[in-house]
């Protein structure tokens, strides 16, 4: 029985895994193209003097001179044989330039991520237990106006408070645990509003189940039903959230890199489509492309070890 | 009766494919299933829930393609008609539903919904029945019109639908389950009304039910489904009387009587059957041999024929003659 | 082979990233020391992160202030007269008009203790040349036919007389050829080894670098002991470093910034001219009303200068005369300049039948959005009106520079060549077919073709001169001010700042 | 009458001024005594039974007295009810498919009770959990016990209900219509199951359908509209049915045994809703005997010549399942 | 109650709406009128004989005439998004529904596709493709926002086709497009609007991030996320700046993020059935389905 379940557990997952690779091959041809219309990346690498033929030169060194078809060939080919190219404006391999603003990224968000979980989680578990009553009150209009900042605006105002007025937290680069908390608290912010929003009406839905009526009636008490009932029962629809709230992140970051000079793949992006460094641009969509299909392909698996039903079914929850 | 009938299926059978822990499986929902309704007979169809009545009836009224056999129309295959065709017959057969809360669009007044049937098959409001006639018809005060579905009780919302039902004036219904939500005051308003529009306006009825007392009271013709199959089929009467499959017999055993006396009878059926086998495990040879108490090794092995067992009835057991379960 | 293997490297990185990131720290360039401290270290903030560390590819501004304190150039200028000066070279000579002979210092070595040889200075001038390094560099050196060294000597031969080769090798970084040869490009690009007054320490890429004295420097040893460069690219974030003490020295100030500075005890604002020069191109081709010279001058008498100067750029700029400053050889000193006069630019307009007539303006988020709008809004006030296309400097620099020139009527831009030179200015930006030229006049290119190739400095002054006086009168573009570089630093901090924005930490001083 | 082991008296469950749901409940059993509660939907009678064990809505106020054993079961603490539910009184709800924790183990669901209810050893809850399960008629039941909800039948998901619900040993079961989901098959096997495993204890069974009351019930307490109509001994109700509304329900089912000819007897018009019920017997708009007196609400008072107790203005002296409410009206 | 939680932020915006459209009656300046000398004057500051409220920005124009012409961008470019992909996201996503098989697997990977496309790199590109504008701000918008309504319209569709009601009309012989149009569509709209309305409040702020990073409305068009960004040099210095754009910004999200959760509230079709009825099918188990709520309130950038 075990290894049946396992095996629909992979076969349903080869399924997905197909249809990502679908998806991951159409993003990076979309991109690929798009790109070339965009701009021309000898353009802004040239120095302000260039010539034309200087220019012309540049762009045959770079080899985008060559039809687009025979570009997109040469990319494919070389990305069969794990070649992400190399970066027209770091002389880096593309892949290394990303390798080393990785953690970065992944500290903050997954700060953020801690960050944003634990309160949104608890929040919204608060909210909902306690219904109409005062910490419910307390806490919908913290919800509601961490929902309504954006985080550029968020990040400048804990920027002007705790950096330029009191001096009490770096605003910007990386250096240590204490550079750490205005960027992530700036890209929590949005997201432990929405996850404590969903857990809240998550934990309502639960409470309104028969099931939770059958433990009530076996005398069971709050602590009993969170812990034994809900605890696992609202973890699907959170793990559905905090799945989004992961892409949610590392999209955010880009605005939270920006401004708190953060030295991760979203600054590494904005400064890669700012001088048009085509295989650095691809090779982050590609990575970009992977994390979300991986972060969608983990919920799955959690998805048919937290509810026996879906390996049974052979479907997850959702489309 | 010798005459065509109106609805005929032949060796009608619906398979899916299922995905379980062990891997991709064919789930026989119907299998071989001959049936026939002449016009103006109600031809029930009872037995568990899982027993491929409902997929029958979705079957017969064209609603899923059938992996094999057909389905007639008045001796026109329904799956072999165009689209359009297939469209322009369906105003012959008519579908009511279980749910009444389901089966009504919640957002269209009462006067759109029943005359949404003329208007897609572009039939003249002149000719077509009236949105009066048919509340009429269905007992229901013509200021009914303009209401909602949620303004509406469930028999209320159940006589709508079959309003619907009959809007196009089709030749036959099928009910499926068409008045199990319904609670029992307000069931017998709605069995009434479909006796009634049977008799006056001559329409045939598949109906399929759980509830042999129904059945007993409103059909003709009575077909016993188990895991797929017909078991046993015959003249209603005859079948309730002198059921000859023990499957029927065990089933109108354990049917709860409003009476004292009948407890211990119908428990000991009941017990005795256990449970029903996953629709996937279907026995070999007989289908109803895990559960039958005569069952012995040729039921296991040889599958019965379903053949006539006397009175115009058929049924699939090698002991129809002699079997008697549930005395 | 090593790329897949880099593939594997990537996964495995990347999954064991999100486990470990959360307890331990990213591997870090070792700590930068708090600003001040031991008065021998100083933290400088810059805008952005060098693009690179390779002397031979870019050479932004950030990279330029990092990168040429790890290496040597092979000429100076002075800071003060801009004159150019020994560097590696001691001293050169022209044996004719295409061959320059450098005598090289003797005795540099590299920090990996390797000697400085003129073979190493002529590689660094070939790999800039090689089409497969894909330099950015590559067009500044376009003259350059060869570059040999033996010994001390290094032979430059040109494909012709080259006025600014001089120019640009005050540009050029002397790189160790037999390092560079060993470990790759991509290798010493991150890991660069030079002769400069500094050596490398280590990098948070997009974050950092550390530099730290080269002790056996040939020079007069620096007083500052260790530096770390901090990309920091908000403005108000920097003018927070230096209020906090975060950082001693702070690059790219606006003006706003600097008046806020000046306030704050313990710091002060480092300013100096510098070669690059606000300017408004038209489009004479294709630009509409623009086409129409009277527009062109009514345009010009439209702008505000002054209130530019003072107002937005709160002084730090200087007034110009033609589309060039005062700094670059060639400047035509003798030009009237423009005026601001906003009845007869109306008039003007009037007279061309212009009025309420649309011209599309084309910039880029990298040009000042506050300039664009004054100049816009100025514009108007004479009766056109103004759309800005707002685009990043890719679109810009494709539309621009499209030969269709389809790019709009009027441009706003920031021009350097890094050459202190008219020819870098007069020649791409208004030479008939060039790339950023939408104008075109046969008299004007004639002077240009020939100053180009003129070595005597007084007649390419006067080639100059008649040639801008051309501009003026066509205006095919408006010199709107000279720029300033602008630092915001610690009062302790003693240091001059430059017109080629020469961040050498070397010639930096730290009061304790 | 000290031999009743619960005895309700007066029951009322109110949302609010005008929104009575139940208006006046009571009903008593003896140990081992199942009482049936009949009525169609919307009467009230799952509403009472949640009250019960402090299970209704939060909104709804509760009145009236409810002793088990002696126990007061209305107006409790939470926390005094927790001691109560599942240890003295115990829930079979309709549907076992939501009623059951999908995520849990039918096992670990059962354990829970006895977890709640002070059985520390986890190897002794285990081992009663599956002997509970066998007992309850699972097969292979140390297995199924493993098992999640959604890996059984119907009928067996029933059976893990009941089983949870026999886990406390309780005095009072209430079962909420526990057979209405499931096949005629499987209900006669699910109550017989219910009936030879609560000899100990007194149940409230809940259920609308006549053929079952006849099945399971010792006693039978019709409502209507949030009242009680009529109650009495089963055979008294089912033979002789004295309110006109316990004759209708009876008449218009069907009978499988006798072949029926002509229309069936139906009870017109509809249950008044919440809000729309007045002082007046609920019943009267439907009645084919109502009078002016009807105005006025009819106590539940004994029956001549019976044990039955009927809330009546003009009870019904007929015999069984005679038809005693006019045909349909049309 | 449930009246005061629409009514209440429905004026707020309606207050929005109305100074968006009166901008020119009520602004007390040209919010483009440039005056160098009097730059940078805090709030309350009277420059050249002008009072302006909420001071004045970098080239000297009043910060509030700026905020009240901002808000037509905002809600203009808000507005005309949540119409744009939500008329084009519910159209694939019921079509997905409806037709199921391989159109409806294309359909739902190409939502993929979208989704795993970095918003800022779609922004450049497309601004970079198309040029700079609002319209083009509202279609890089769009491109980024429709899979979220192709996603719950798709589920929805697969939910209703097999209602009653729709199985009713296909076996009275409606065609598809009969079906879709008056019983699927209807279904699905107040899902949308639910939707949309949720998404309101989201693309305001994103409308502010692609000026704030430079590529929405062009200058000297005022809008609060160019205002924001240009705030944000002067936060230590002049800190009206960002201040003043990002409240109005903040208030419009705010509000109509509550507007949004009252729609929800009224409409989510799982708030109006009655579970009750739901129960009573024979051997029916609830569908393992994710709560409404997820899909609804999950996404948001």
């Amino acid at each position: 029985m075990r290894a049946g379940a396992a095996a629909a557990v992979c076969r349903y997952l080869g399924i997905r895994l197909g249809q990502a690779l679908i998806a991951l091959f159409g993003v990076t041809t979309a991109v690929f193209f798009a790109l070339r219309l965009s701009g021309d990346p000898a353009q802004l690498l040239a120095p302000q003097g260039a010539s034309q033929a200087d220019i012309a030169a540049l762009r045959h060194q770079l080899g985008l001179d060559a039809p687009v078809w025979r570009q997109y060939l040469d990319y494919l080919g070389n990305l069969l044989h794990g070649d992400l190219g190399y970066s027209y404006v770091q002389h880096e391999p593309a892949l290394t330039l990303i390798t080393q603003r990785i953690p970065y990224t992944v500290n903050l968000a997954l700060a953020a991520l801690v960050l944003s979980a634990v309160l949104g989680v608890g929040a919204g578990m608060v909210m909902a237990l306690n219904r109409g009553r005062w910490p419910e009150r307390v806490l919908t209009p913290l919800v509601l106006v961490g929902q309504a900042m954006p985080a550029f605006w968020t990040g400048i105002l804990l920027i002007l408070v705790f950096s330029v007025t009191f001096n009490l937290l770096p605003s910007t680069g990386f250096n240590g645990f204490d550079s750490l908390i205005l960027p992530a608290v700036t890209l929590a912010s949005l997201s432990a509003a929405t996850i404590a929003r969903m857990t809240r009406g998550a934990v309502l839905e639960q409470l309104d189940r028969d099931y939770i009526r059958t433990a009530r009636s076996k005398g069971a008490g709050t602590a009993r039903l969170v812990t034994r009932h809900l605890a696992r029962n609202i973890s699907i629809p959170i793990l559905t959230v905090l799945a989004l709230e992961v892409a949610n992140l590392l999209g955010g970051s880009v605005v939270t890199e920006l401004i708190f000079a953060w030295p991760g793949i979203g600054q590494l992006t904005v400064q890669s489509v700012d001088g048009r460094d085509f295989p650095l641009i691809q090779a982050i969509v590609l990575l970009a492309a992977v994390v979300y299909i991986a972060v969608n392909f983990v919920t799955d698996i959690a998805y048919a070890v937290l509810d026996p039903r879906v390996t049974t079914t052979g479907k997850a929850a959702g489309p | 009766m010798t005459t065509t009938p109106l609805v005929e299926a032949r060796g009608l059978t619906k398979r899916y494919p299922v995905r379980t822990r062990t891997g991709k499986r064919i789930l026989t929902a119907v299998d071989a299933v001959d049936i026939a309704v002449a016009a103006g007979q109600i031809v029930a169809v009872v037995g568990e829930s899982g027993c491929g009545k409902s997929t029958t009836g979705r079957l017969l009224l064209a609603l899923e393609r059938p992996s094999e056999g057909t389905v007639t129309l008045q001796g026109r295959d329904l799956n072999r008609l165009s689209a359009a065709e297939l469209r322009r017959s369906r105003r012959d057969i008519q579908p009511i539903f279980q749910d009444p809360y389901d089966s009504l669009n919640g957002r269209m007044r009462i006067r759109q919904i029943l005359s949404e049937p003329a208007r897609v098959h572009g039939i003249d409001p002149a000719k077509a029945r009236s949105v009066h006639d048919l509340l009429d018809l269905v007992n229901l005060s013509p200021d009914y019109a303009e209401r909602y579905p949620h303004e509406l009780s469930g028999g209320q919302r159940q006589r709508v639908a079959i309003a619907r039902a009959i809007a196009l004036d089709p030749k036959f219904v099928v009910c499926d389950e068409a008045v199990s939500a319904l609670d029992v005051s307000v069931q017998a308003q709605v069995v009434n009304l479909l006796r009634r529009l049977q008799r006056e306006l001559g329409l045939a009825y598949l109906f399929i039910s759980h509830d042999l007392a129904l059945v007993r009271y409103l059909a003709h013709e009575t077909a016993v489904m188990y895991l797929g199959k017909i078991v046993e089929q015959g003249p209603t009467e005859t079948l309730f009387t002198d059921p000859r499959h023990p499957y029927t017999q065990l089933l109108l055993a354990a049917v709860p009587r409003p009476h004292l006396g009948s407890r211990l009878r119908r428990a000991e059926a009941a017990v005795a059957m256990g449970d029903l086998p996953s629709p996937l495990d279907r026995p070999a040879g007989c289908v109803f041999s895990t559960r039958c108490p005569l069952a012995d090794d040729r039921c296991r092995t040889e599958e019965p024929a379903l053949r006539p067992v006397g009175n115009g009835r058929t049924a699939a057991c090698h002991y129809a003659e002699t079997a008697d379960v549930a005395a | 082979m090593r790329t897949s293997r880099n593939l594997r490297m990537a996964a495995l990185i990347a999954t064991a990233a999100a486990a470990l990131a959360a307890c331990s720290t990213p591997p870090s360039g070792g700590t930068a020391p708090k600003a001040g401290s031991a008065g021998t270290s100083l933290t400088a903030d810059l805008a952005s992160y060098p693009a690179s560390l390779d002397p031979g590819l870019q050479y932004d501004t950030d990279s330029y202030s990092v990168y040429r304190n790890i290496f040597d150039q092979l000429l100076r200028r002075d800071p003060k007269t801009n004159k150019i000066v020994p560097g590696l070279a001691t001293s050169w000579t022209q044996k004719d008009p295409k061959t320059w002979v450098f005598t090289l210092r003797s005795g540099v070595k590299f920090s990996d203790g390797t000697p400085l040889t003129a073979a190493d200075a002529a590689f660094s001038i070939q790999r800039i040349l090689d089409p497969k390094f894909a330099s950015q560099q590559n067009a500044n050196f376009s003259a350059v036919a060869s570059a040999t060294g033996s010994g001390n000597t290094l032979t430059i031969t040109t494909k012709y007389p080259s006025p600014t080769l001089l120019s640009y090798l005050t540009t050029l970084s002397v790189v160790p050829k037999a390092d560079v040869q060993k470990v790759g490009n991509a290798a010493f690009n991150l890991h660069p080894i030079g002769s400069g007054p500094y050596t490398f320490v280590s990098s948070i890429p997009g974050s950092q670098v550390v530099l730290k004295r080269n002790d056996s420097w040939w020079g007069p040893k620096p007083q500052i002991k260790q530096v770390t460069f901090r990309a920091v690219p908000s403005g108000a974030s920097r003018v927070a470093d230096l209020k906090s003490g975060k950082a001693d020295i702070a690059d790219s100030m606006t003006p706003d910034s600097a008046t806020q500075l000046t306030g704050s005890s313990g710091l002060k604002v480092l300013s100096a001219p510098t070669e690059r020069v606000s300017y408004l191109a038209f489009n004479t081709i294709k630009g509409g009303a623009t086409n129409d010279p009277k527009v062109r001058q009514a345009i010009s008498m439209a702008i505000d200068y002054k209130s530019l100067i003072t107002n937005l750029e709160q002084g730090y700029a200087k007034p110009v005369n033609s589309v060039l400053t005062p700094l670059a050889e060639g400047y035509p000193t003798g030009l009237p300049g423009y005026t601001y006069d906003q009845a007869k630019a109306k008039s003007l307009i009037q007279q061309a039948g212009a009025k309420g007539k649309t011209i599309v303006m084309a910039t880029s988020p990298t040009y000042d959005p506050q300039i664009v709008q004054a100049i816009q809004a100025d514009i108007q006030d004479i009766g056109l009106k103004v759309s800005i296309q707002n685009t990043d400097q890719a679109t810009y620099l494709k539309k621009v520079q499209s030969p269709t020139h389809d790019w709009g009527s009027i441009r706003f831009g920031q021009w350097s060549c890094s050459c202190l030179d008219a020819d870098g200015v007069a020649y791409p930006l208004f030479h008939t077919g060039t790339i950023w030229s939408s104008y075109s006049n046969p008299q004007f290119d004639a002077l240009v073709d020939k100053a180009r190739q003129t070595i005597a400095p007084a007649t390419r002054t006067q080639l100059y001169a008649q040639a801008y006086g051309i501009l003026n009168k066509d205006l095919p573009g408006i010199g709107l001010f000279q720029i300033d570089a602008i630092y915001g630093a610690s009062a302790k901090l003693e240091w001059t700042p430059d017109a080629q924005q020469s961040f050498f930490v070397a010639d930096m001083k730290l009061a304790s | 009458m000290n031999d009743m082991l619960l005895d309700v008296r007066d029951l009322r469950v109110s949302f609010g001024p005008g929104k009575d749901a139940v208006t006046g409940l009571t009903l008593r059993a003896r140990r081992g005594e199942t009482v049936a509660l009949v009525g169609e939907s919307g009467c009230g009678k799952t509403l009472s039974a949640l009250a019960l064990a402090g299970l209704q809505p939060r909104e709804a106020a509760v009145s009236g007295s409810a002793e088990l054993g002696g126990v007061q079961l209305l107006g409790r603490t939470e926390r005094q009810l927790r001691r109560i539910r599942g240890n003295l009184v115990s829930m079979v709800f309709q549907d076992a498919s939501t009623a059951l924790n999908p995520l849990m183990t039918v096992g670990a669901q059962i354990e829970e009770v006895m977890a709640i209810h002070g059985t520390h050893d986890r190897r002794a809850r285990r081992k009663r959990s599956v002997e509970l399960l066998a007992a309850v008629g699972v097969p292979d039941a140390a297995n199924r016990a493993r098992s999640h909800p959604h890996q059984l039948s119907g009928g067996m998901r029933q059976r893990v209900m009941i089983a949870i619900a026999l886990a406390g040993s309780p005095d009072l079961v209430i079962a909420d219509e526990p057979t209405t989901a499931l096949d005629v098959t499987v209900q006669a096997q699910v109550l017989a199951l219910l009936r030879e495993s609560t000899r100990d204890a007194a149940v409230l069974f809940i259920t609308h359908d006549m053929g079952v009351v006849a099945e399971i019930a010792d006693q039978v307490v019709v409502m209507y509209a949030g009242t009680v109509v009529e109650s009495g001994p089963i055979a008294e109700v089912l033979e002789r049915p004295h309110h006109p509304y316990t004759a209708a329900l009876l008449a218009s089912v069907p009978d499988p045994d006798v072949p029926q000819a002509g229309e069936l007897p139906t009870i017109p018009g509809r249950v008044p809703p919440l809000g729309e019920r007045d002082a007046g017997c609920p019943f009267r708009d439907r009645c084919p005997k109502s009078q002016d007196r009807c105005r006025e609400r009819p106590p539940l008072g004994p029956v001549a010549g019976g044990e039955s107790a009927v809330a009546c203005w003009y009870p019904e002296h007929g015999e069984g399942s005679s038809r005693t409410v006019e045909e349909a009206t049309r | 109650m449930r009246n005061h939680r629409t009514l209440v932020p429905a004026i707020v915006i309606a207050l929005y709406v109305l100074v968006a459209l009166c901008a020119p009656l009520i602004a007390p300046f040209d919010p483009n009128h440039a005056d160098l000398a009097a730059r940078l004057s805090g709030p309350f500051a009277t420059t050249h004989g002008h009072f302006h409220l909420l001071g004045t920005d970098g080239l000297g124009r009043d910060v509030l005439s700026r905020i009240i012409y901002g808000s037509r961008v905002s809600l203009a470019v808000a507005a005309a998004t949540v119409l744009v992909s939500g008329a084009f996201g519910v159209t694939l996503g019921v079509v997905a529904g409806w037709r199921r098989g391989w159109l409806a697997a294309v359909i739902m990977r190409l939502a993929d596709i979208a989704l795993s496309v970095p918003f800022f790199l779609l922004a450049i590109l497309v601004v970079a493709v198309l040029g700079p504008s609002l319209v083009n701000v509202v279609i890089c918008l769009s491109l980024v926002r429709w899979p979220r309504y192709t996603r719950i319209a798709y589920a929805n569709v697969l939910e209703t086709r097999e209602r009653g009601f729709v199985r009713g009309a296909v076996a009275v012989g409606a065609p598809g497009r009969w079906i879709v149009l008056r019983h699927i569509l209807p279904e699905v709209a107040p899902l949308a609007v639910v939707v949309g309305t949720l998404e309101l409040g989201l693309m305001v702020v994103f409308e502010a991030s692609l000026s704030f990073i430079g590529l929405g409305v062009q200058p000297p068009t005022a809008s609060w996320g160019s205002m924001l960004s240009d705030g944000q040099q002067y936060v230590a210095s002049a800190w009206w700046l960002a201040t003043f754009p990002g409240l109005a910004l903040f208030g419009l999200v705010l509000t109509v993020n509550l507007l949004g959760d009252a729609v929800r509230d009224r409409l989510d079709p799982r708030r109006r059935v009655p579970r009750r009825v739901r129960r009573r099918r024979p051997g029916l188990g609830e569908p393992a389905a994710e709560p409404i709520t997820t899909a609804l309130e999950a996404d948001h950038a």
